[in-house]
């Protein structure tokens, strides 16, 4: 018991870290990296919270499609902002 | 003719009677009146008939030119006024001659048919196109909204004190003693009246409308020949009207043509005398004198009834 | 506003904000037993839905109508996303996404993939009754595919029109099950009108699997209508 | 401090987190990028509320049906996150199709810019 | 019956459906689109229907076969029926009306658009806390993506604000939503209900929901970003935006109230009031057309979520009043989008472009007054209720605040229909026929609510009124010429009278005639207009219908009613004028003021009431009376423009048109006397403070009468002289009904009569001189008499009669004047009247000189007599003056006997022609009868010493030694009385005006100043949200601590 509070605040403070990274880093693409990871970490949060579906669908639309999303648009601006 | 009560042909007659007596009082009054000044003043003066002179005169002169209907009217409307007021008022109390159709109304017609010549002159002088007319108008009208004040309040606190409106009444809760004429029973109204009284008698210091002495200004400035002549007669009959409604509310009325004659003339004097020894007036500053003596009394006279 | 203020009034306001949820962290105590809600699901699934997974049991069906609302929302995204990005005249460029290189790998890669991701999202969605995942993380999954394919080949153009078909008869099937539901069950969205079979057996659970793979496609073609809408210029169609 | 209050905490701190980011940043990309972690935040937020210690998932294939109640944690929160997870997609999708957008009127990702409606 | 899901199932069927359709064929989609909201619009519309007539019974819909709070479930009742229906058809009706960006966009954004119909459809309907969020977010994203239907780019931007403040509010929401679902174990909103938490731990779960939902209302000041949409919107989707998602958001967050129990109503009462002030007062700054109808939706929406906070326990109650103000709001807002889109300029004066089309302003005017809570339209009856019902709750700080904003909001919205009335439209009306039509269905629906709510009011059905629908009728007449109108128009009120005289007293009797009568002999003069004279009709006899039925009146509701229409319609009449924009504003804030103040004054007095017998304002408990006496007064002293609330009057009178200022000045000032008449018969002597309102109206009365007679004598302009003159003249009136003795009341009574007719007539003669001369000024003209001697003998009969002159009727006032103050104990007022008879002289002379006598102006000299039409009912007026002077107990007799048996006393005596009082006597006949005498008798004296005088040029006068020859220089005009203003000028002193601009002045600095706020940066936006969310946090903490 006292190993998963461990590896669970683990995960929070993992998870917060990238939050504040997302949050100051001076990259775009970082941030949105971040923000995905955040994603990632909690998807690992939901696991431990006994929601494996939550889990599941945070890993594939928050971390992984919303991630794309991003990469997509910031891509599309960055082709047409460099002309 | 439920309107006319108890009336007889004959009350025309009388009222006529009236009218004659107060013509002829006034033309000989204000000559005298002017004779007086001129004495004081170190000169001859006019003869007591010269207003039947200048009357005729002026009846008599060919010159006779129209500005219209209003113009022509003026002078009707301001003899209409003057004699008007005279028929409304009793001249002699206890006299059945001299009541004339003060059945009509009250005090309060008497008071409000004072302009009724004002304005029918003012209108008449207005048509004729010159402007001194106007301007004279324009300083009359503002100088008698102040001056009617302290007579207003006067009269409002003198009804109170009798508790009627009706002028024959108030001459016979008068009558007695001379103490109890208004100007003893309520000093302060007679005082406010008598304010108003000098205001609008067009002597000198509130002559500003007519301003005699210079260039022509005021109503009659057009006017001339037989207008004038109307005008003239109310002239002499007007201000003793006026006076008799003073001295019916204030002074004890009169019960026969002498004391009449007595009373209006002491009357009549307080303005000459007033006129006489004060420099005129301009318009703002005789209505500033209302307001800082008139008002006050007039105000003190209702408030002590 | 200069720069201190910008970023100190958020901050105050937060830590006010901060004080609010500190308030509802303090006086949280977890439940000891399920209330009255979940016990019912817990004690009721089974013999309502036939479904094992209750998680599912409740989206497609006691909540089925917020489900409906959810894919409508993926819908209406796609739709705004499509209108959003049609009608703005993108300067004639090269296309592809610019930073990801894709290389002979990633494009040999993708041509295997793809069906094997394509079959495993249909497994997903097929099987959300019965085991973690359903309609929607199948729908991610299928637009994963996509999505590689995106990537492996940026000048790929996928029929528009085919995507909005299946898009658009899952979400008219979805309904008109729904209405089924009014008619030959309990009411809007009852899964009751198919026999709810053996507890386990993918053919189960009434019409919750026949709704997820529903969910699945139209989720997934909607996932996909966004993501090509963004990555394809304009001057392309 | 449990699991539950672990999530809770993280939960909270990362809403806020986002908020802070959304409301100081000014690149309208990073705002997005502020409003999923506030978002992320929120969905673990519910979870945390719907979970009771050493519950199981609620997923009956292990679970027989007459112990779920006593086993199976609560359901309900997490069908509740299913659909916020879906539904944050779509508006995160939505804020970037206005952020290209606007990007393309004004050439310009600084939110601060787009303030010619005001008054 | 259908099943109300299908609503949902249509619109979200149909959206899917579209997809299937080719991207080429928008047509069909479009008409798919239309089918579908039409569709719902009828299921909603049918089970509107049935459940108000009774044949349907609530339904609660389950799904998925199980039961809440285990399953979503919904709700179809008469509120969720009634506003699903303003949603779907609101949605109908603005798909027509953007048919053309639909199609341009095409079957995405129809499918949006459905979406977002059916997702405010099931907003209404759900029961479920978090089927609401899901139907929150739906509604965000389609607005989201609706927004970018319009063609403005500045939209973006405002999209973007958008969602930025959205997704703030849905975390608070699910954040409040989690929190209060494990505190209950539910999600159902009526468990919440079930187990009210109050103030405790959990509450603040509940209060983020609560606090979520009430932002999505978008609450001053946090609504910064709703404001930028309406602003750049498409006007279609904003119409939606106002109308359906405000309704349905509303409904929202009034289920939740509902559900949070009673200790959290006053937050919603709270925000709700705030928000109805702040986005009033900053709407007083607006120029923008758009963003106006933005801080009006938001204070509107503000208003219905206050009476949600504060009538929460009300039940039928609730949806009478809440439902008026908020289907009002819809109506009118949707409506004014949507003519929005057919104007093509932003600014409010563009909005003058509507005038190309008669039925849009009436659509226009109908809108407004609808918003403002005019009759006959339901927010009038909600207003009615509400603040009867605040009265009965002793709420009476929140019936200042409310009619305050209330009147606010009436002044910004009729600033702007008076520049659409009076400017010049830069660029022409945008003709659309389907935008057109779309507008015209919201107005009809607008009448026809108002009749819906006037059956179900319980109290008079305002559209059914014979005197309205008579108004109403020339709407539709207006095409025929003036003429046939001007005939209608007299029958109808000819016919009114004599059918409605029967049973009246004779002081009602003779309002009736003044009001009814005088208005047929005044509209003798509008026979002079030409052409269609489009627009004047409907006003006029809507203010004569107001007149009519406010002496008819029996009950306060009645009256009030009344009032407002012949407010209303005066309004308009005064619109119509050349320069009258600003004063007709001026006017109708005034007497919208006025009439506000009346609305309290009955609330008070009906205690617990929802409407009462006039005469029972005899019966109102002592210690509540003064204040009803006070509000009472001020609301009529208003209508008489008594001094420090005249200020509207000079300039409404004056600039009004020549046969509308006899009606607004000799006609509607009575409607004011007759309330003040109505009151002190009803109430009698009050005391507040140990002062005596009674001699407090004696002083107005008196300052009134002095003040605006020393007024009137400074003014240049003849119609404005003539209206201060009638500030002065309502004074006299005013201070003898208030000094409360038989006399007194019979010298107002011979005021409303004689001010009616001398002023009607005089306003005639002047509005016919500037027919002629096309000037006001007086100086400008001069010896007119020759030219225009009917004019002349009017005027000069006017004057004779307002001067108090014997032989003329005037001075039968006076007469009774002095009767009265004598056997009353003031004796101070009387100063100030005793002052104000002979400045009455200054203006009167200075009237006829200017303009009839003295020297005619070379350009003027050909000017003819004024129209025939214009003279006849001045020669009327004379008649009846010169009739009503020697024979004033035809008419007065009778009101004496009356007044006899109110007072219980006889101080006249009536013995045939002439009447006595214990203090003198009045003998008209004798007075005529001497005076002709004597006059005729001196005329034929002048006659026959004088006949032959000869007619004499211009200038044959001497002046300074030389002949004039230019009238300029001759004429003593301008600045007549400049000894007098010298002296008394410091009475012109603007202290009134001052005051009254220095309060306008305030408001538009704090909304100059408070719309700063909103930057356009939509951080601050965001920022500003969550610091009204903590604000309220904090406060509402710290009530309940």
């Amino acid at each position: 018991m006292t190993l998963l509070l461990f590896m669970a605040a683990l995960l929070a403070v993992a998870t917060l870290g990238a939050a504040l990274i997302a949050l100051f880093t001076s990259s775009t693409v970082v941030a949105v990296l971040s923000a995905g990871l955040v994603s990632l970490f909690a998807s690992v949060m939901f696991l431990l919270l006994a929601a494996p579906d939550v889990a599941m669908t945070e890993a594939a639309i928050g971390s992984g499609l919303t991630t794309f999303l991003f990469f997509f648009v910031l891509g599309r601006i960055r082709r047409e902002g460099t002309k | 003719m439920t309107a006319f009560p108890n009336f007889e042909w004959v009350q025309i007659a009388y009222a006529l009677l009236t009218l004659f007596i107060v013509i002829n009082y006034g033309m000989v009054m204000t000559a005298v009146v002017r004779k007086i000044g001129a004495r004081v003043g170190g000169r001859y003066g006019i003869p007591v008939w010269q207003n039947y002179v200048d009357l005729l005169k002026n009846i008599a002169l060919r010159s006779k030119i129209s500005h219209g209907v209003m113009y022509y009217l003026g002078p009707v409307f301001r003899l209409t006024g003057g004699v008007g007021l005279l028929m409304f008022v009793p001249t002699i109390y206890g006299s059945e001659w001299h009541q004339n159709f003060s059945y009509a109304g009250d005090l309060i017609l008497a008071l409000y048919f004072v302009f009724f010549g004002t304005l029918g002159m003012a209108l008449g002088a207005g048509e004729s196109g010159h402007p001194h007319s106007a301007i004279g108008v324009s300083r009359g009208l503002a100088q008698v909204t102040m001056a009617e004040l302290p007579l207003a309040l006067g009269v409002y606190a003198l009804s109170l004190q009798y508790g009627t409106l009706d002028i024959t009444k108030i001459v016979a809760a008068q009558q007695g003693s001379i103490f109890n004429w208004t100007l003893f029973t309520n000093p302060l109204a007679t005082v406010a009246a008598m304010v108003a009284f000098v205001g609008t008698m067009m002597r000198s210091p509130f002559d500003v409308a007519m301003a005699p002495q210079e260039i022509p200004i005021g109503p009659p400035t057009e006017y001339h020949s037989s207008y004038l002549a109307l005008m003239q007669t109310n002239r002499v009959l007007f201000p003793v009207a006026k006076t008799v409604i003073y001295m019916n509310l204030f002074f004890g009325g009169a019960t026969s043509w002498a004391e009449f004659a007595i009373k209006v003339f002491c009357l009549y004097m307080i303005s000459v005398v007033i006129g006489v020894v004060h420099p005129r007036f301009r318009v703002e500053q005789s209505i500033r004198f209302f307001l800082k003596w008139g008002l006050p009394l007039g105000v003190l006279a209702i408030l002590t009834v | 506003m200069n720069f201190t203020t910008r970023k100190a009034i958020p901050l105050v306001l937060l830590l006010l904000l901060g004080s609010v949820f500190y308030a509802l962290f303090a006086g949280y105590t977890p439940d000891e037993t399920l209330n009255r809600t979940a016990s019912y699901y817990a004690s009721q699934t089974v013999q309502e839905t036939g479904a094992q997974n209750v998680v599912t049991a409740i989206i497609v069906t006691y909540r089925g109508l917020d489900t409906l609302g959810e894919v409508t929302v993926l819908f209406l995204t796609a739709a705004i996303v499509g209108l959003v990005l049609a009608h703005s005249k993108a300067p004639k460029s090269r296309s592809g996404s610019g930073f990801l290189p894709s290389g002979e790998l990633l494009t040999t890669g993708t041509r295997m993939l793809v069906p094997v991701i394509l079959l495993f999202g249909a497994y997903v969605f097929l099987n959300g009754h019965l085991t973690p995942g359903g309609g929607f993380q199948g729908g991610a999954i299928v637009a994963s595919a996509i999505l590689l394919m995106l990537l492996s080949d940026p000048a790929q153009r996928f029929s528009h029109r085919l995507i909005s078909r299946i898009e658009s008869s899952a979400g008219l099937t979805y309904v008109i099950i729904g209405l089924l539901g009014m008619l030959f069950a309990g009411g809007f969205l009852d899964n009751r009108i198919l026999p709810l079979g053996s507890f386990g057996s993918i053919l189960s659970a009434g019409v919750i699997p026949l709704i997820y793979a529903l969910i699945g496609l139209k989720v997934g073609a909607e996932f996909s209508s966004i993501l090509t809408s963004l990555e394809e210029t304009e001057d392309a169609q | 401090m449990s699991l539950v209050q672990l999530s809770l905490a993280t939960g909270f701190l990362l809403i806020l987190l986002g908020l802070y980011g959304a409301l100081t940043n000014r690149d309208i990309i990073r705002m997005i990028v502020s409003f999923t972690i506030a978002d992320t935040g929120v969905n673990v937020v519910l979870v945390a509320v719907g979970y009771l210690p050493g519950r199981e998932a609620p997923i009956l294939d292990t679970i027989p049906v007459a112990e779920a109640a006593s086993r199976i944690t609560d359901p309900v929160p997490q069908a509740l996150v299913l659909t916020a997870i879906v539904i944050g997609l779509g508006v995160t999708a939505l804020m970037l199709a206005y952020a290209y957008r606007l990007f393309r009127a004004r050439g310009s990702l600084d939110i601060s810019e787009f303030t010619e409606l005001k008054w | 019956m259908v099943s109300p899901l299908l609503i949902l199932a249509a619109g979200l069927g149909a959206a899917f459906l579209l997809g299937l359709l080719r991207d080429s064929s928008e047509r069909m989609a479009f008409y798919l689109t239309v089918i579908a909201l039409g569709f719902m619009s009828f299921v909603g519309l049918s089970w509107t229907v049935s459940l108000a007539l009774g044949e349907a019974q609530p339904v609660e819909i389950y799904t998925a076969g199980a039961r809440p709070p285990f399953a979503i479930n919904l709700r179809m009742g008469l509120p969720e029926a009634a506003l699903t229906s303003v949603v779907t058809l609101t949605g109908l009706l603005s798909a027509v009306f953007m048919r053309r960006d639909l199609m341009r966009l095409g079957r995405r954004a129809m499918a949006v658009l459905m979406v977002l119909i059916m997702a405010l459809s099931g907003l209404i309907m759900t029961r479920d806390l978090f089927n609401l969020f899901v139907f929150i977010e739906l509604i965000v994203i389609a607005s989201a993506g609706l927004v970018l239907l319009s063609q403005d780019t500045r939209a973006l931007g405002a999209g973007f604000k958008y969602l930025i403040v959205s997704q703030v509010i849905s975390i608070l929401l699910l954040v409040g939503v989690i929190f209060t679902y494990h505190a209950n174990g539910s999600l159902n909103i009526d468990d919440i209900a079930a187990t009210p938490m109050g103030f405790t731990g959990a509450s603040l779960a509940i209060f983020l929901v609560l606090i979520a939902l009430v932002l999505e209302l978008k609450p001053f000041p946090a609504n910064g970003w709703a404001l930028d949409i309406y602003e750049a919107a498409h006007p279609g989707f904003s119409a939606l935006f106002s109308a359906a998602s405000g309704s349905a958001a509303l409904f929202a967050v009034l289920k939740l109230f509902e559900a949070a129990g009673p200790d959290w109503a006053p937050l919603a009462t709270g925000i709700g009031l705030v928000t109805f002030v702040g986005a009033n007062i900053l709407a007083l700054a607006q120029d923008h057309d758009r963003r106006l109808l933005g801080y009006s939706s938001v204070g509107q929406i503000g208003l219905v979520l206050m009476v949600v906070g504060y009538g929460y326990d009300w039940d039928a109650g609730l949806y009478y009043v809440a439902g008026g103000l908020l289907i009002s709001h819809a109506i009118a807002k949707a409506g004014l989008f949507w003519l929005s889109g057919l104007v093509k300029a932003r600014k409010l004066s563009d909005w003058a472009a509507l005038r190309q089309n008669p039925a849009l302003v009436v659509a226009f005017a109908t809108f407004i007054a609808m918003l403002t809570g005019l009759p006959p339209f339901p927010a009038f009856y909600a207003k009615w209720t509400l603040v009867h019902a605040m009265a009965d709750y002793g709420d009476y700080p929140l019936i200042a605040i409310f009619l305050i904003a209330a009147l606010i909001e009436a002044a910004v919205l009729f600033r702007w229909f008076g520049m659409a009335i009076k400017r010049e439209a830069i660029r022409p009306l945008a003709y659309n026929l389907s935008h057109e039509t779309v507008v015209l269905i919201a107005m009809t629906a607008g009448w026809a609510l108002s009749f819906v709510w006037g059956a179900i009011s319980g109290l008079d059905n305002l559209v059914t009124l014979v005197p309205l629908l008579f108004a109403l009728l020339f709407l539709p007449l207006d095409i025929l010429p003036a003429r046939i109108k001007n005939v209608i128009a007299i029958a109808g009120l000819v016919l009114w009278f004599f059918l409605s005289k029967d049973g009246l007293d004779p002081l009602r009797l003779i309002f009736l005639t003044i009001m009814v009568l005088g208005g047929a002999l005044l509209l003798l003069a509008s026979f002079h207009a030409k052409g269609r004279r489009m627009g004047f009709y409907t006003p006029a006899m809507l203010m004569f219908a107001g007149m009519a039925l406010l002496v008819t009146a029996e009950t306060s509701f009645q009256f009030f009613a009344a009032w407002e229409f012949l407010t209303v319609g005066s309004y308009f009449l005064i619109l119509r004028g050349h320069d009258s924009e600003p004063h007709a504003l001026s006017y109708i804030t005034f007497s919208l003021g006025g009439a506000f103040a009346l609305l309290a004054g009955f609330a008070v007095a009906s205690e617990g009431q929802f409407v009462i017998p006039l005469a029972n304002l005899s019966e109102v408990a002592p210690e509540i009376a003064p204040y009803v006496f006070v509000l009472l007064a001020i609301g009529f002293l208003t209508k008489t423009a008594i001094m420090g609330l005249h200020i509207w009057l000079p300039g409404a009178h004056a600039e009004a048109e020549t046969d509308v200022s006899p009606m607004v000045s000799g006609i509607l000032l009575k409607a004011g006397l007759f309330g003040l008449f109505v009151l002190l018969m009803e109430m009698g002597r009050q005391e507040l403070y140990g002062v005596d309102l009674t001699v407090l109206l004696v002083w107005l009365g008196a300052i009134s009468a002095f003040i605006g007679a020393v007024l009137a004598a400074f003014q240049e302009d003849a119609k404005r002289l003539l209206a201060y003159s009638s500030i002065s003249q309502m004074g006299y009136a005013v201070f003898g009904l208030a000094l409360m003795n038989h006399l007194g009341w019979l010298l107002a009574m011979m005021f409303a009569i004689n001010h009616f007719v001398y002023k009607s007539m005089l306003f005639l003669a002047v509005g016919g001189v500037k027919e002629r001369t096309h000037t006001k000024l007086m100086y400008k003209m001069g010896g007119l008499i020759t030219l225009m001697p009917y004019s002349f003998v009017s005027v000069l009969v006017g004057i004779i009669a307002m001067s108090g002159v014997p032989p003329l009727s005037g001075f039968g006032g006076r007469w009774i004047f002095y009767n009265a103050i004598m056997s009353t104990d003031l004796r101070l007022p009387m100063i100030l009247i005793f002052m104000a008879g002979p400045v009455g002289f200054l203006y009167l002379f200075r009237l006829i000189h200017t303009i009839f006598l003295g020297q005619p102006k070379d350009e003027l000299r050909k000017v003819k007599e004024a129209p025939f039409w214009i003279i006849l009912p001045q020669m009327i007026f004379v008649a009846f003056l010169i009739a009503f002077a020697a024979l004033p107990g035809m008419v007065l007799q009778r009101v004496d006997g009356y007044i006899g048996t109110l007072f219980g006393d006889r101080p006249l005596v009536w013995t045939g022609r002439i009447i006595d009082s214990q203090y003198g006597t009045w003998n008209p006949v004798a007075i005529w009868g001497v005076i002709i005498v004597v006059f005729v008798t001196v005329l034929l004296l002048l006659v026959w010493m004088n006949h032959n005088a000869q007619h004499v040029k211009q200038f044959n006068i001497v002046f300074s030694a030389e002949r004039p020859f230019k009238p300029q220089t001759t004429h003593f005009a301008w600045n007549f009385f400049a000894p007098y203003r010298k002296a008394m000028g410091f009475l012109e002193m603007p202290v009134s005006t001052s005051f009254w601009t220095g309060v306008s002045n305030a408001l538009h600095g704090t909304a100059e100043f408070s719309r700063k706020f909103y930057t356009g940066n939509g951080q601050t936006y965001a920022v500003q949200l969550m610091l009204f969310v903590v604000a309220v946090y904090l406060i509402s903490m710290g009530a309940s601590s």
